[in-house]
């Protein structure tokens, strides 16, 4: 893999973090929000791999995996609160729960 | 005898500690004894030191040191002196004092307890204070008397304080006196500082050795304190005002001994004047001015303590004329002889006035020389000696002294003299007008007569040395080393006849009183009658618009409470237009038309009483429209609002930065987007090469 | 693995045990002995760090540092969360609450050594994790908003902070701190985003935006382990940061001094007219962590002992105050606190005394602690820092001040329980320290200065 | 250790008062019982007679690492300013006997720790200690003032809280600079004395102290929070406020200007006599249009205490030894004032002049009372408040006549303000209507004390400046 390879990818790996900040910043269903915090996490997950491959640097895919565990918990968590803020609040809009403030 | 002087202040101080911090209740008989006590007692302790001046001791520059205190910073010697400058002055001040408080303790005798008590604790202190300015070797002592008799005169003149007007007058006087005494105090400092002592005759000593460059501000500042003390143009306007005092006090204060402590002021440091001729002339000018002036005010005055207030004045005109051209020793003599029948005028006033009701308007003294023939002649006396008859009163020899030192004094004698003359017929006038107008018949005779031992002892004294004291007076020039001046016949008889023509007028002008109305009318339309409004529209009323304008009075707790108790539909009355300071009538909204109105509207009293005069609008146009100018710029409220405003910018800050704290994920998301993008384009920019 | 390397990483393995002990006493026990356990092995953690006070450091390699810093962070991280354990009443049947704060205190303990990417990313992903489930722990709706909120902007940020990792490994290669370096453009933007995703767990703004919220709905002591434990955890990650890793400098130095100095006006700001006291106390922090920020981007010489004091002088303040605030119930508003002097005077000694130390009055800490700030600023040269330090307190004693009166004056009425003997002895405790730390500094001075001895 | 007696006594004192308090009077006896002792220790210092420049003099360390060290010493100025706030601690205590009845144990307490941090700043030769007590002296104060205050107490309090706090980083920020320079790492002035900085970095340095000395002073335009302060305090507040917070200020700049930054004085000194002279005049000017006796006086002060400032930029010996004698007098005259004042309030709850009037027919010592202190405000001949005006303005005809004419137009405005006083009180109808009864012995007393004192000083200046003479000349910095 050559650097500019390197480059290359990593520009796909902060496109996919903007997707993501993207993805949260513009919808506003808890769910889809949670789905694209998995694609934010996706990108640097990506670079992990990219730069581990071009150093030659298992690290790399170690920080990987530990960003998958991650990205489950997260998610798991955040299913969670969803559910249980959906049957309290009986909306999904997460712009209807935003009584903390000023 | 020596070391008695000391001591002479000293049962007056004493007096008044005992009268006013003593928390003991006394009888009023008690209070009585120990206020008169403390004031006669002065008069018998100097006694010896008086005779101790005929063997010779009281020389020039006789001097009893008290202390001198090493301050660590300069030695401050208070002393004495002994000269026969103070046993002169002092030898009147405790005279006429004594003479007055015996008076005032039957005059005053029915006021209640605590005021009586209250009038001879200031009196007493009045005249400790008095003797330290007469005695005085140092300009600490001096300046501590000083400043000591004019809060007593404030005191004195506030005496009946439940009439507003008393507490106006004695703040009057206290302020107008008080801008003086700046003036005095900076001379002093100033004089202190180039002379580096305390005591008088080291600055007089030192006097030679100052630059006439600063030489002439420090004559100038003395000058223009001691003319205030002595309430001599500009600074009159208080003493006429100062009679709503008791009448005692308006005849030891008011015209003995207190207004006169500018004359001693000045004729102690006689020697500075003389080095600063420019000064002395200024003096000197000021001084005929307010005689002249003075007199001729005097004359249409209706009221009789207020037409010898004017008198005072005409006649301490003569004293600081007499200064200004160089005769202490004649204006000493003049001092002494005028303490003397100025209170013996006062006092009989006083006895004719209480006999008439308490008014003092002379009108109502009709008819005084049946009912108080003792004070009606004892008046007659004083009267004679104010207007200088020839030969048989007191007063013809110091005025006479005056006039030769006038006639004598180099090429402006002569004109100076016929202004000096003039003075002296009008005041034959004015003095009998009086005494023809009480010699007079009235209807209303049954008045109780008013007298006993208290009041018969001081006028009898002081009709004696009124009429004999004349003899005295070229002895009196001699001891405080004057020369009498030799004149030639002719201003001689001709100083003779001022008097005699001034009666004459008096008469003329008592018989025929609407001459005198119609010259009273004319005269109110000359300008520089309206000093008194003048001086009140600049003064006055500049001064408290700014007060209001910076004292941001709206703040007060009891203004908003008065704020909130009108919202509650209570009236309250003090709130805008009983305005302390008096601002509120500029809330009036009128129709204005022109400039003129709209920069004075507002003002009618003052404003009506200079209308018809454009030059006088015009000034007070000017002077308003520049001290708004100035008064809008100064205004406090910017400090405070200032920085109350920067507090209140911060509160809005903070409801504007709450609004960022929406509650809603997407919009805190975005701040954080925003921070990321924010330091990604730093991290761009500072890593581009 | 040998004897020291054992010893140096027991606090941990204590911590660990604790936290699951305390998850499986649950179904067994009463709350109290969860509680006692998770107690336990939080002291038993600090103990076995200050017993090896003295002992040199243990070769752990790159992911586990156990120098000076990293112990202080341990010791302090157990014992705040054994002061957070006092208070901390979910007002919920579940007993799993302890078991969560222990996880916390392993979170902050793992990151206060952190010498790799990958424990910093592992010791903030177990605070973040734990702390959301602290936060929605009551499941009132509050409190669950608070968690959510929490959840969507940390995993923003934590993707933030990992491809900047990402990025950095990528142009140098390495992923421990000291192998971090060059002046590269990927370096750049990764130290860009690696700063922002620290930034948000330190709450500078403008990731500020959870504090205030996780304050008012969270369980007091929750709050107090976001505001304390996990933040005092991720200022000596950033030290570390500062001191171990050469990160392009413009960027981490003036970066984080942006961040401080917006965090000073903006928090101080924030909190101005805040009448809700665990709000207000949200906002404070943020402006706390201004101030320390600006202590590390200052980098002069005595930066690392001046953060490590301030933390330690912030400490008892936070954890007196919210310990109040717990005690008044949910979210005390101004009027709520008056006459609080008459009813439960050590209360309201406790609540004032924390407010002037967070102020920075004496004779409390905080003032110690910010002459300690002024002087490393002064030192560096920095007076436009110095500048906003002194805006940015002016307006914190408008706050402060408007607390600190209110238990002084009026009355009002209440009928909440009287407070556990527990928690008067932490106030207790609390008062002293802030008393000591604000008149005999000298001591807390050389723990500090030994501490960050090379 | 009798210095550090001096300050743990007062701050240990209001910790007993504050656990004492409760049925009875005993937490204001403790109280007063503290203040003596610290009275009949301070004697027992001065009595040892000292080097002549010092009565003592030692250093503990505080913070060795940080170069901070317990430095204090005591001289004539020290020991005066500190038996001026044990005595006004005990008036304070006598003053407030009737008026607090809530909270009394914290409110003595209060006033405890505000005389203890004042004596520590009256004490402190160490920089850092210095601003130490500087800002600890803050919070009892306002404390008083939040806590026991009339009207919208808390707003003046938070006024006066914030800006002496936010000037007080001037201070620190400086300190720090100056200790920066030095070749190690020290706050001790005495050691910061002995470097030679430029003019430039001493006026630098100088306006960083000045600015948390010139906000105490309350200087115009700084003196935003004073009224405020002064006006809506309890009465023990005010007396504690003008009496001896001001004097902080004043000392502050007496003691460090000179000794740390002779030139940097030098060089700014005209403008600090402008800068007094044009606020005594202001604050003359605004006194003059009050309605609200409290908030008269406390514009008063701010004109005195420019004053004060005009003395210490003048830097000459009459200036300076006036400014000494002006902030003793200031001290009397002023916390009589509020006393008075204050006793007025308690009995006719207002202190709207307007709404008053007439004690010397209903209460003839309040009367003699205000009639003495009127007299002293403006600056009668005989009282103390002459001494100082007249030295500081001797001084300044030394350095600039301008000025020193300017500040002779003072004495002008104060006899106004004063007679205003005096008219609105004093003389007139009685009112309100019941008639008030006069004084009792409790408030008596302490007028007594303070008349005394302001009438020997005045006549015998002496008395004092021989205490002062050593610190004076310390303070010098032209001899012309």
């Amino acid at each position: 893999m050559t650097g500019s390879d390197l480059i290359g990818i990593m520009i796909l790996a902060a496109g996919l973090f903007a997707i993501g900040v993207f993805g949260v910043l513009a919808r506003r269903g808890m769910l889809f929000q949670l789905v694209a915090l998995e694609v934010a996490l996706s990108g640097p997950a990506l670079g992990f791999i990219a730069a581990g491959a071009y150093h030659a640097d298992p690290e790399g895919q170690g920080m990987f995996i530990l960003v998958l565990t991650l990205a489950a918990t997260e998610v798991a968590v955040g299913l969670a609160l969803f559910l249980r803020l959906r049957r309290l609040t009986g909306t999904d809009d997460s712009d209807a729960i935003s009584g903390l403030k000023g | 005898m020596a070391h008695l002087l000391p001591f002479v202040p000293v049962p007056a101080l004493l007096g008044f500690v005992i009268l006013s911090l003593v928390p003991v209740p006394l009888s009023r008989a008690a209070v009585i004894a120990l206020g008169v006590g403390a004031a006669v007692l002065p008069a018998i302790l100097f006694f010896p030191v008086g005779l101790s001046c005929i063997e010779g001791v009281c020389v020039a520059g006789a001097v009893v040191p008290i202390l001198s205190i090493d301050t660590g910073v300069f030695v401050a010697q208070i002393a004495m002196s002994m000269d026969p400058l103070s046993m002169v002055t002092g030898g009147t001040v405790v005279l006429v004092g004594a003479l007055v408080l015996i008076y005032s303790g039957a005059y005053m005798a029915s006021e209640p307890l605590p005021d009586l008590r209250r009038f001879f604790a200031v009196m007493n202190l009045f005249l400790a204070g008095m003797l330290a300015v007469v005695f005085a070797a140092d300009v600490i002592l001096l300046f501590l008397g000083w400043e000591t008799i004019g809060l007593c005169s404030f005191m004195l003149i506030a005496f009946y304080d439940k009439l507003p007007k008393a507490v106006a007058s004695g703040r009057k006087a206290l302020i107008t006196t008080r801008v003086a005494d700046s003036f005095l105090l900076a001379g002093l400092m100033m004089l202190f500082l180039n002379a580096g002592t305390t005591r008088l005759d080291g600055m007089l000593a030192a006097v030679p050795g100052i630059d006439p460059w600063r030489l002439a501000p420090i004559a100038f500042l003395i000058a223009l304190g001691a003319l205030g003390k002595s309430a001599q143009f500009p600074f009159h306007t208080w003493l006429p005002s100062a009679m709503a005092g008791p009448t005692p006090v308006s005849a030891l204060l008011h015209s003995a001994t207190m207004v006169a402590a500018g004359v001693i002021l000045l004729a102690r440091l006689a020697p500075l004047f003389a080095a600063a001729p420019e000064i002395s002339a200024m003096v000197a000018m000021l001084g005929i001015l307010t005689a002249a002036l003075g007199a001729l005010v005097a004359l249409i005055q209706t009221d009789v303590k207020k037409l010898l207030a004017f008198s005072t004045m005409s006649q301490i005109g003569f004293m600081v004329l007499a200064l200004g051209l160089g005769a202490p020793a004649v204006a000493l003599s003049h001092f002494a002889i005028h303490a003397v029948f100025k209170s013996l005028l006062f006092l009989s006033a006083g006895v004719m006035s209480h006999a008439a009701g308490g008014s003092t308007a002379i009108e109502s003294l009709r008819g005084s020389r049946y009912r108080q023939p003792l004070a009606f002649w004892s008046f007659a006396v004083g009267a004679a000696s104010l207007a200088g008859l020839p030969v048989i009163t007191a007063g013809w020899y110091s005025k006479e002294a005056v006039l030769a030192a006038v006639w004598s004094s180099g090429p402006w004698g002569v004109p100076l003299w016929l202004l000096a003359a003039t003075a002296a017929v009008l005041t034959g006038a004015y003095a009998f007008r009086v005494v023809f107008v009480a010699a007079s018949q009235t209807a209303d005779l049954a008045a109780p007569a008013w007298g006993g031992l208290a009041v018969v002892v001081p006028l009898t004294v002081l009709t004696l040395v009124a009429v004999i004291g004349g003899l005295s007076v070229g002895a009196l020039i001699q001891f405080t080393g004057g020369a009498t001046v030799h004149t030639p016949l002719l201003p001689t008889l001709l100083g003779a006849a001022a008097p005699i023509l001034g009666v004459l007028l008096a008469r003329q002008l008592v018989k025929h009183p609407q001459e005198l109305e119609a010259l009273a009318k004319r005269m109110r339309h000359v300008r520089i009658f309206r000093f008194e409004v003048l001086y009140y529209y600049y003064f006055v009323r500049r001064f408290r618009r700014v007060a209001t304008v910076l004292g941001n009075a709206e703040g007060t707790e009891a203004v908003a409470d008065a704020v909130a108790l009108r919202r509650e539909g209570v009236d309250v009355p003090g709130l805008v237009t009983d305005d302390p300071l008096g601002r509120g009538a500029s809330q009036v909204r009128g129709i204005r038309t022109d400039l003129i109105t709209r920069a004075t509207d507002g003002q009618t009293p003052v404003v009506r009483m200079v209308a018809g005069d454009p030059v006088g609008r015009l000034l007070i146009v000017v002077a308003r429209l520049f001290v708004g100018f100035f008064v809008a710029r100064f205004n406090p409220d910017r400090i405070d609002r200032a920085w109350m405003g920067l507090a209140g910018g911060a509160g809005h800050a903070w409801a504007l930065v709450r609004r960022t704290q929406t509650g809603r994920v997407r919009d805190h998301s975005l701040w954080i987007a925003l921070g990321c993008a924010g330091l990604l384009l730093f991290a761009w920019g500072t890593s581009w090469r | 693995m040998t004897a020291a390397q054992f010893a140096a990483l027991s606090p941990l393995v204590v911590l660990a045990i604790a936290a699951v002990a305390a998850m499986m006493l649950v179904p067994l026990a009463r709350l109290q002995i969860v509680q006692a356990s998770a107690a336990v092995g939080l002291a038993v953690a600090a103990a076995l760090v200050l017993l090896r006070i003295g002992a040199p450091a243990a070769p752990m390699g790159a992911l586990f540092t156990d120098d000076g810093p990293a112990r202080f962070g341990i010791v302090f991280a157990c014992l705040v969360s054994l002061g957070a354990l006092v208070f901390l009443r979910t007002g919920h049947p579940a007993k799993e609450a302890p078991s969560l704060l222990v996880l916390v205190a392993i979170g902050a303990a793992t990151l206060v050594g952190a010498g790799h990417a990958a424990t910093l990313f592992l010791g903030i992903e177990i605070l973040s994790l734990s702390l959301i489930a602290l936060f929605a722990f009551r499941l009132t709706r509050q409190g669950l908003e608070a968690a959510y909120k929490f959840l969507v902007m940390s995993g923003l940020a934590s993707s933030a902070l990992l491809l900047g990792i990402a990025l950095i490994f990528a142009e140098t290669g390495a992923l421990d701190f000291a192998g971090w370096g060059g002046r590269g453009a990927l370096t750049a933007f990764g130290t860009a985003l690696l700063l922002a995703g620290l930034a948000f767990k330190f709450s500078l703004v403008p990731f500020h935006m959870w504090t205030p919220d996780a304050f008012e709905a969270a369980p007091a002591s929750a709050a107090t382990l976001a505001g304390v434990v996990s933040k005092s955890a991720v200022a000596i990650v950033i030290l570390r940061l500062a001191l171990t890793a050469h990160l392009p400098e413009p960027v981490w130095s003036q970066g984080l001094a942006a961040l401080g100095g917006a965090s000073v006006l903006i928090g101080n700001l924030l909190a101005l007219r805040q009448p809700q006291l665990p709000r207000m106390l949200g906002y404070s922090t943020i402006a706390h962590s201004g101030y320390i920020a600006l202590i590390i981007a200052s980098g002069t010489p005595h930066a690392g002992e001046a953060v490590l004091f301030y933390l330690a002088i912030y400490a008892p303040a936070m954890l007196g105050a919210l310990c109040v605030a717990a005690a008044l119930g949910r979210a005390p508003t101004l009027p709520d606190l008056h006459g609080l002097m008459q009813r439960r005077p050590l209360e309201a000694v406790a609540l004032s005394l924390s407010l002037l130390s967070l102020a920075g009055l004496p004779a409390a800490g905080g003032f110690i602690a910010k002459l300690f700030l002024l002087r490393v600023l002064i030192d560096g040269g920095l007076w436009v820092l110095v500048g906003i330090v002194v805006a940015g307190s002016s307006l914190g004693f408008f706050y402060y001040a408007k607390f600190f009166t209110a238990p002084f004056v009026g009355h009002t009425h209440d009928e909440s329980q009287p407070l556990p003997q527990l928690d008067r002895g932490l106030l207790i405790v609390c008062i002293a320290l802030i008393i000591i730390f604000g008149v005999a500094p000298a001591g807390l001075l050389n723990v500090v200065t030994a501490t960050m001895a090379p | 250790m009798a210095l550090i007696a001096l300050i743990l006594l007062p701050a240990i004192g209001g910790l007993v008062a504050f656990f004492v308090a409760g049925k009875g009077e005993r937490e204001r006896w403790v109280t007063i019982a503290t203040f003596a002792l610290m009275l009949v220790l301070l004697i027992a210092v001065v009595a040892t007679g000292g080097d002549g420049r010092w009565y003592d003099k030692v250093s503990y360390p505080w913070v060795p690492s940080f170069g901070i060290s317990l430095e204090f010493a005591i001289d004539g100025l020290s020991a005066t300013m500190i038996a001026l706030a044990a005595g006004l601690g005990i008036i304070s205590v006598m003053a407030s006997w009737s008026e607090i009845r809530t909270q009394s144990g914290l409110f003595h307490a209060s006033l405890c720790w505000t005389v203890a941090a004042t004596v520590g700043v009256f004490l402190s030769f160490d920089l850092l200690i210095f601003a130490f007590f500087w800002e600890a002296m803050l919070v009892p104060a306002f404390t008083l003032i939040a806590v026991w205050g009339h009207g919208d107490k808390e707003g003046a309090a938070l006024k006066f809280l914030i800006f002496n706090a936010a000037a007080g980083f001037g201070l620190l920020a400086a300190s720090f600079a100056l200790a920066a320079m030095a070749d190690h790492m020290t706050f001790s002035a005495f050691e910061l004395a002995e470097m030679k900085l430029s003019t430039p970095v001493q006026v630098w340095m100088l306006l960083g102290f000045s600015l948390a000395f010139m906000v105490k002073l309350s200087v115009p335009p700084f003196h935003a929070w004073l009224p405020e302060a002064h006006t809506l305090a309890p009465t023990a507040g005010s007396i504690l406020l003008a009496g001896l917070l001001l004097k902080t200020g004043a000392y502050g700049l007496f003691r460090f200007a000179p000794m740390l930054f002779p030139d940097g004085l030098a060089a700014v000194a005209p403008y600090g006599i402008a800068l007094g002279a044009a606020g005594a005049l202001y604050g003359g000017l605004v006194a003059c249009g009050q309605n609200d006796a409290k908030r008269l006086v406390a514009y008063t002060s701010i004109a005195h205490m420019s004053i004060v400032l005009m003395g210490i930029a003048a830097g000459v010996h009459y200036a300076l030894a006036g400014a000494a004698v002006e902030m003793i007098a200031h001290s009397f005259s002023a916390s009589a004032l509020f006393l008075l004042i204050g006793a007025l309030y308690e009995r006719t709850h207002t202190r709207d002049l307007r709404q008053l009037g007439g004690l010397q027919q209903t209460a003839p010592k309040f009367a003699a009372a205000f009639a003495l202190f009127c007299s002293a405000l403006l600056a009668l001949p005989g009282t103390a408040n002459f001494v100082g005006e007249a030295l500081v303005i001797v001084g300044i005809f030394q350095v600039n006549w301008v000025f020193a004419l300017l500040a002779l137009s003072t004495l002008i405005v104060s006899v106004i303000y004063a007679t205003r006083l005096l008219k609105g009180l004093v003389f007139g109808l009685p009112q309100p209507k019941p008639p008030l009864a006069d004084m009792t012995w409790r408030e008596y007393w302490p007028i007594l004390v303070m008349g005394i004192g302001t009438l020997i000083v005045g006549l015998y200046p002496q008395s004092l400046l021989a205490l002062l003479e050593p610190a004076i000349k310390a303070a010098l910095i032209h001899t012309p």
